[in-house]
């Protein structure tokens, strides 16, 4: 294959596989309004809709640079706007520019960037379900605007941009994202969740726990049935070429382990809840999606399996411990599945690599490299989404008062219903008085067809 | 004229209504509700969290009718309405003053 | 155009046609999640959820082995957990490997697996819609696991596994699985709807038919407009293979052949229901997607709009037939759809192909291959399911009881509502009492924002 | 890249990319849903689906050829049912056919037809928005009929056709039809909305004006992210060719503009109206979109922020203005959108266009020809659809009668409703009378699990 | 004080409140109802299946008054609930023997 | 037997049911209505139009009670319901003639 076909075929794919992540943004959005309550819907929608749009513009402003840039190992330090020297799709030895850390993806750089939006819009969005129903719509905009700006930007930089930890010894590895996608919007959304406090009236004084259902489980469904779509494009397409074995390959190991995830957090569920709670299988099936994420490309189909069923016990417990133990407000179940299981996915490289892996045989150097890099990039968003939370905190404030978290964000914050009562009409109904029929000569008529 | 405001199970309202109509009535206004008695609620779950339905989804019916009427129509009510279970509902009977069908004007037993 | 190419394009092709057809999940789910009443809501998506995860774990462990494993004209025999020796992409002579049923293929044995595995999921969704809102979860579960490991397979084997169909003079010739997917998944419907019994209040004792209206036709409108786009993979897909000329003639026939199924859908219900039923429209769209897999690669740009056509007035006599006349209880119309119009476009191969079409001048040779295809498979489907859903009903029961049915199968399988009504609270609200606001001081609150 | 090559990728990509524009059937739909009433919501949804339908046939039998049969200046005159000589993919010179208009793309004749066709679907859908909730159904179905077979494609041939705005000698730059889907469509729309006039109880008789709240924003939402997917079929699918460069300088520069469409729209609502309003969010976005059609090949990605700026901007204004001043009645913002859009995107290109955009020194020819191009189209659309809508009421009729627009579309036209009350049970409930559970007895039972 | 109980038509809701607001009415309350009548349900199909539905959409507007507004709110109603068609709905006259404003515990017309 | 309906705000139901349940209360039933009153509404916008919503979410109690329990009833309510903000709502007390339970055909008091 030349190498003028070569470029066409990673196009198409990387641009493809861009779509079907660009298309998560539906999934999440779906899921997380179906997880809460109707009262609430617009602000949930809203959020992640207009989520992508700030992630798009910050991420083209500085994200990509400070991610992607030529810079040092912690960070970036070139190509703003996208722009600097460049002669993608140019690779290896042949690429002379300023995003060298990209340079093995033979793809116009148009392309790399499109790929590694999606990626960041994605981080940007896992925040909102655990941040929702009681954030301030203009505060979460800003948080998601630093999110993508800076903090994702700098701990993608040290795993996936040339940083610190791609160089350690054993390179910290982490292929399509568990950590430096999953576990950076993980931990940015536990420091939200933690930080704005729980719902009204979720915990009692008195220590009980009031569950507050979702109101719509039809769309919550849907999303994590495009969620999981979506992952056909996050995983295999994290080749950045169409390299035929190892998408395939990523393709069927992700396949298995979100099967593998669904059937166990059924399982679990039904035996520990006793019956089979539908928000927790579509939570397994995406707890075993963010696992296999790390080592979809290294990993065996029984491994990818094994990752995935884990995946789904764990999501079960995690939800259960941070609702009930730790009295964490997560009403979608976000620090469950992205956080718990992007740790969990991220260490399962270290475990399950069919080279080096220490199940495997291969010693303990990689699930060392993996337990630093989930330290690292914890403790920097932990960090530095903290500041920022606070600092929104004394600032715009983040949190809606009360009185509008009682009555519902929809109202308080924008002014409208996502179902309006059709009942009582919002236009005055006209008087039919003796005429009997009045009623229908409200307007003039251009038309009577 | 006595109006009747009975309680019962959602879907035994067609046969309730047929048994009403039957007897003669000729109109009624039916409610969606929910109903605590002694009929026990159920227990759901989400996300682990165990939360108790105490309040069952009932349907009200209201009747108005001539005072003559009155027992035949509680009659006609309880027999069709009765499956012997917790829940079955209630009949009040409540006094009306005056009838007014907003059609015509008429009153009284006349505006039924 | 290169050897190595042609695996990627062809790659490629696979895996995008696959993932559409894998998002079919969503649209089967909307659809009969949609046609269905609310209070089964969480039941029906559920089912659907579950069905896949079930089915890739069911297909990797045995299913696949069964239907392309090297064996003999019945079944295969070697491929279990997709281990054995293979040296795919090899194609033809090339190829040596115990999958040789599939060595016309040239791409990597996991994209082989992956599009075969969302095929066989398809046949199983079928089922969900038949026997929906009385069956019991965990016997859906099984039945299905049974469906996709053994049923499918066998009769898959037979005719696109190089089975004694396949091997007929004349071979019986089903393209993308007008028999093989939707017969076989229409079959197992059938006879589940028939072993179940209709729900509760459906027909009445005085031969009365009481329709229970679907509750979303804005989701079931959503789900069959993804199966519609669902559809540009599974039949153009079936080419396996990134063949210009025929995947263009295959959208195209696929697309026309919907679209005269819709509009004949529309007429007919028009006249003889006297106004146009939008659950009538899908349904007619989804028949005449279903009688064109067959044949879609074999007949003329003509052909496929008759064999739409047909299939749309089809759908709306077969629905009102099967629900009046049969009294088979069957909610979304799954045997109707699936069923009475798989065998229809399998048949009209017979008559309709460009080449050896009865109607073309073609002699009967082919019509009679299909005529036998469709008998066979018809017959083993229909023995074995039957003999699977009576077994079931002896052990674990396949019905829920009366009084859950009555009640919604979602709080008696789940535990839980679809639609929660936001009143009364879930949660006891804090006392007003004389403060005034005290309810708005439930819990401690982390951070006022 | 062989020939050989070239055509198959260019294929794949032009099936790929026809694939998701496809998809924006399910935007539309379910955007024109959320916007409307719920008791018109069967009649959106039946109006959504069977267009693509109709539109398929009507294109199929004549559209097509008026559109790019050989013919002349004004309309193609050949290739009805898409039949005559055509060698495709043979492209340029070596093309013999009577579709030289399409002699540049290097794709099957079946595939040029089916890009084609879902872009002509887009532009009928369109309407639909504008005169939803009192168009008659038929009407609808017979305008959109003609829209596809008529109207698009002679506006259609002269800009993409070889007719004579492709002929100026700064020839018409619409690359993928700001104008020539969107326009056209808007202007079809605008014609519509002004002779069926606005919905009852909309103005009323003292000027005031009545909001009409969308019954549903989850799926006006999810509709919106839906047609965001498609606009990456839309724009970069307009290359119909892989080419990796072109394809990916278009998605991002659709991407953008749409971001930026977004955030404005969400700023202007806020500030002007006080809250952000989702709709004009939503409405924002798909302004970007629409805007950036035109000239996605052909500017720079910071003038594609500034195209979709403005059009966020321009859309929250045109939704104001044509609602409260012009008191033309448009349910779902479709003219605001599609047509003002459409124009400024049109004209965007004359002036922000990389080579000989006025903006950018070019000089007014590339403006000039533009204003041209709009004028012309509108013209020709706002002429003949009028006619069209004209004569529709004299025979037909245009619009439902009063009673029917005021109880619902969805009764009055289907005689179903999209969310039918569970309550009062449609069909009869056994009496229980005196057993205590006759009523569960209701009908023979052929199984009890 | 006496409490009117009127089923009307639910588009009519808004001209009804404002009819009753001019007279002095400064509070009521609504609920959406099903009513059965003379007023004839339509036929809707489903499937191939018809099915009439009986039970139409009404509004119920509930509002206790002091005796002597009785007549104007009675003509009120009556004059912007009226198209003179079947259907138009009913007014019923209650007693009521106590009012009770929950806020300040002020009882009777006071509490009104 | 007394009838009481009481309008409350939404999320203080459960307070008052189980103040109701306190003093011996066994049933009761619920409604979702909503009410006009002294309580300003809110403004919605959409697409730029704004408009008022008059009529606030609310729910409505009625319990069927011996006399003898009014006063600790309406007492009850009125603890458990009040917040001392415009909205609080009202009780109403209406006489009941009869009261039949359907399942066991039991009248009067015994019925409740
Ligand atoms: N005192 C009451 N006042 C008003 N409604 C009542 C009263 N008691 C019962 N109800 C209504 O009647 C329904 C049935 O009552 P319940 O006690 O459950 O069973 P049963 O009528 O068989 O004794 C309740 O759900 C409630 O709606
Ligand atoms: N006897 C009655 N008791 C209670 N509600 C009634 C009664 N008769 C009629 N209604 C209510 O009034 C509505 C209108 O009554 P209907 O008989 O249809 O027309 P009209 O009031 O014009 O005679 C009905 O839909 C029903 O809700
Ligand atoms: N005269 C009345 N008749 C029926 N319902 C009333 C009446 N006045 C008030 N209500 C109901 O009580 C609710 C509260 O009344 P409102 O005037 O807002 O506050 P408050 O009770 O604090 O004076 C209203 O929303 C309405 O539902």
């Amino acid at each position: 294959m030349d190498g003028d076909a070569r470029v066409i075929v990673d196009t198409l794919w990387v641009v493809i596989a861009a779509c079907l992540v660009f298309f998560m943004n539906a999934g999440f959005a779906m899921l997380e309004t179906g997880l809460c309550q109707a009262k609430n819907a617009v602000n949930v929608l809203a959020k992640n809709f207009v989520v992508f749009a700030v992630s798009s513009i910050a991420f083209w402003v500085v994200g990509f640079g400070l991610m992607y840039g030529d810079g040092n190992g912690f960070a970036g330090l070139t190509g703003w706007f996208l722009h600097g020297a460049d002669n993608s799709p140019a690779t290896g030895e042949a690429y002379t520019g300023i995003f060298s850390a990209l340079n093995w993806t033979g793809v116009p750089l148009d392309a790399k960037f499109f790929f590694q939006l999606v990626f960041a819009g994605t981080a940007a969005t896992i925040v909102s379900g655990a941040v929702a129903e009681r954030i301030k719509f203009i505060s979460f905009i800003v948080f998601s605007f630093v999110l993508v700006a800076v903090i994702y930007p700098v701990g993608g930089h040290w795993a996936w941009g040339g940083g610190w930890l791609a160089q350690l010894s054993t390179p910290f590895a982490d292929f399509a994202g568990s950590t430096v996608v999953h576990s950076i919007g993980g931990w940015a959304a536990l420091t939200g969740a933690l930080i704005l406090g729980p719902r009204l009236g979720k915990y009692g004084k008195d220590g009980s726990i009031r569950p507050v259902p979702g109101h719509n489980m039809s769309l919550a469904t849907l999303g994590t049935l495009i969620l999981w779509l979506g992952w056909f494009g996050f995983n295999p397409g994290s080749t950045m070429a169409a390299d035929a074995a190892m998408i395939t390959k990523v393709a069927l190991n992700t396949n298995m382990a979100a099967a593998a995830g669904c059937l166990l957090a059924t399982a679990t569920s039904w035996i520990v809840l006793k019956k089979p709670d539908l928000s927790m299988i579509l939570n397994g099936t995406l707890a075993g999606l963010v696992a296999i994420t790390a080592g979809c490309n290294a990993v065996g189909l029984a491994s990818a399996v094994i990752i995935g069923a884990v995946a789904g016990v764990l999501v079960v417990v995690a939800v259960i411990v941070i609702d009930q133990k730790a009295k964490i407000d997560d009403p979608v179940g976000a620090i469950s599945v992205h956080l718990v299981n992007g740790v969990w996915g991220t260490l399962a490289v270290g475990l399950f690599a069919s080279e080096g892996g220490l199940f495997l045989g291969g010693g303990v150097a990689r699930t060392v490299s993996q337990i630093i890099g989930i330290a690292a990039i914890g403790a920097l968003v932990g960090a530095v989404s903290s500041a920022v939370w606070l600092l929104l905190k004394l600032t715009l404030g983040i949190r809606v008062s009360e009185e509008e978290e009682f009555e519902g964000l929809d109202t308080g914050e924008h002014g409208m219903e996502a179902y309006p009562s059709p009942l009582p009409p919002p236009f005055e109904a006209a008087p039919a008085a003796t005429t009997g029929n009045a009623m229908l000569e409200a307007q003039p008529r251009a038309a009577n067809g | 004229m006595k109006k009747i405001e009975s309680i019962i199970r959602p879907h035994l309202l067609d046969a309730v209504k047929n048994a009403l109509q039957e007897i003669g009535v000729v109109g009624l206004t039916v409610t969606e509700v929910k109903g605590f008695g002694r009929q026990k609620g159920h227990t759901e779950t989400y996300r682990g969290s165990e939360y108790k339905i105490d309040f069952l989804p009932k349907v009200k019916i209201e009747v108005v009718i001539p005072e003559e009427m009155l027992d035949l129509a509680i009659d006609a009510i309880q027999k069709t309405a009765r499956t012997g279970k917790f829940g079955d509902g209630k009949i009040f009977v409540l006094p009306v003053e005056e009838v007014v069908r907003i059609r015509t004007g008429e009153r009284g037993e006349l505006a039924l």
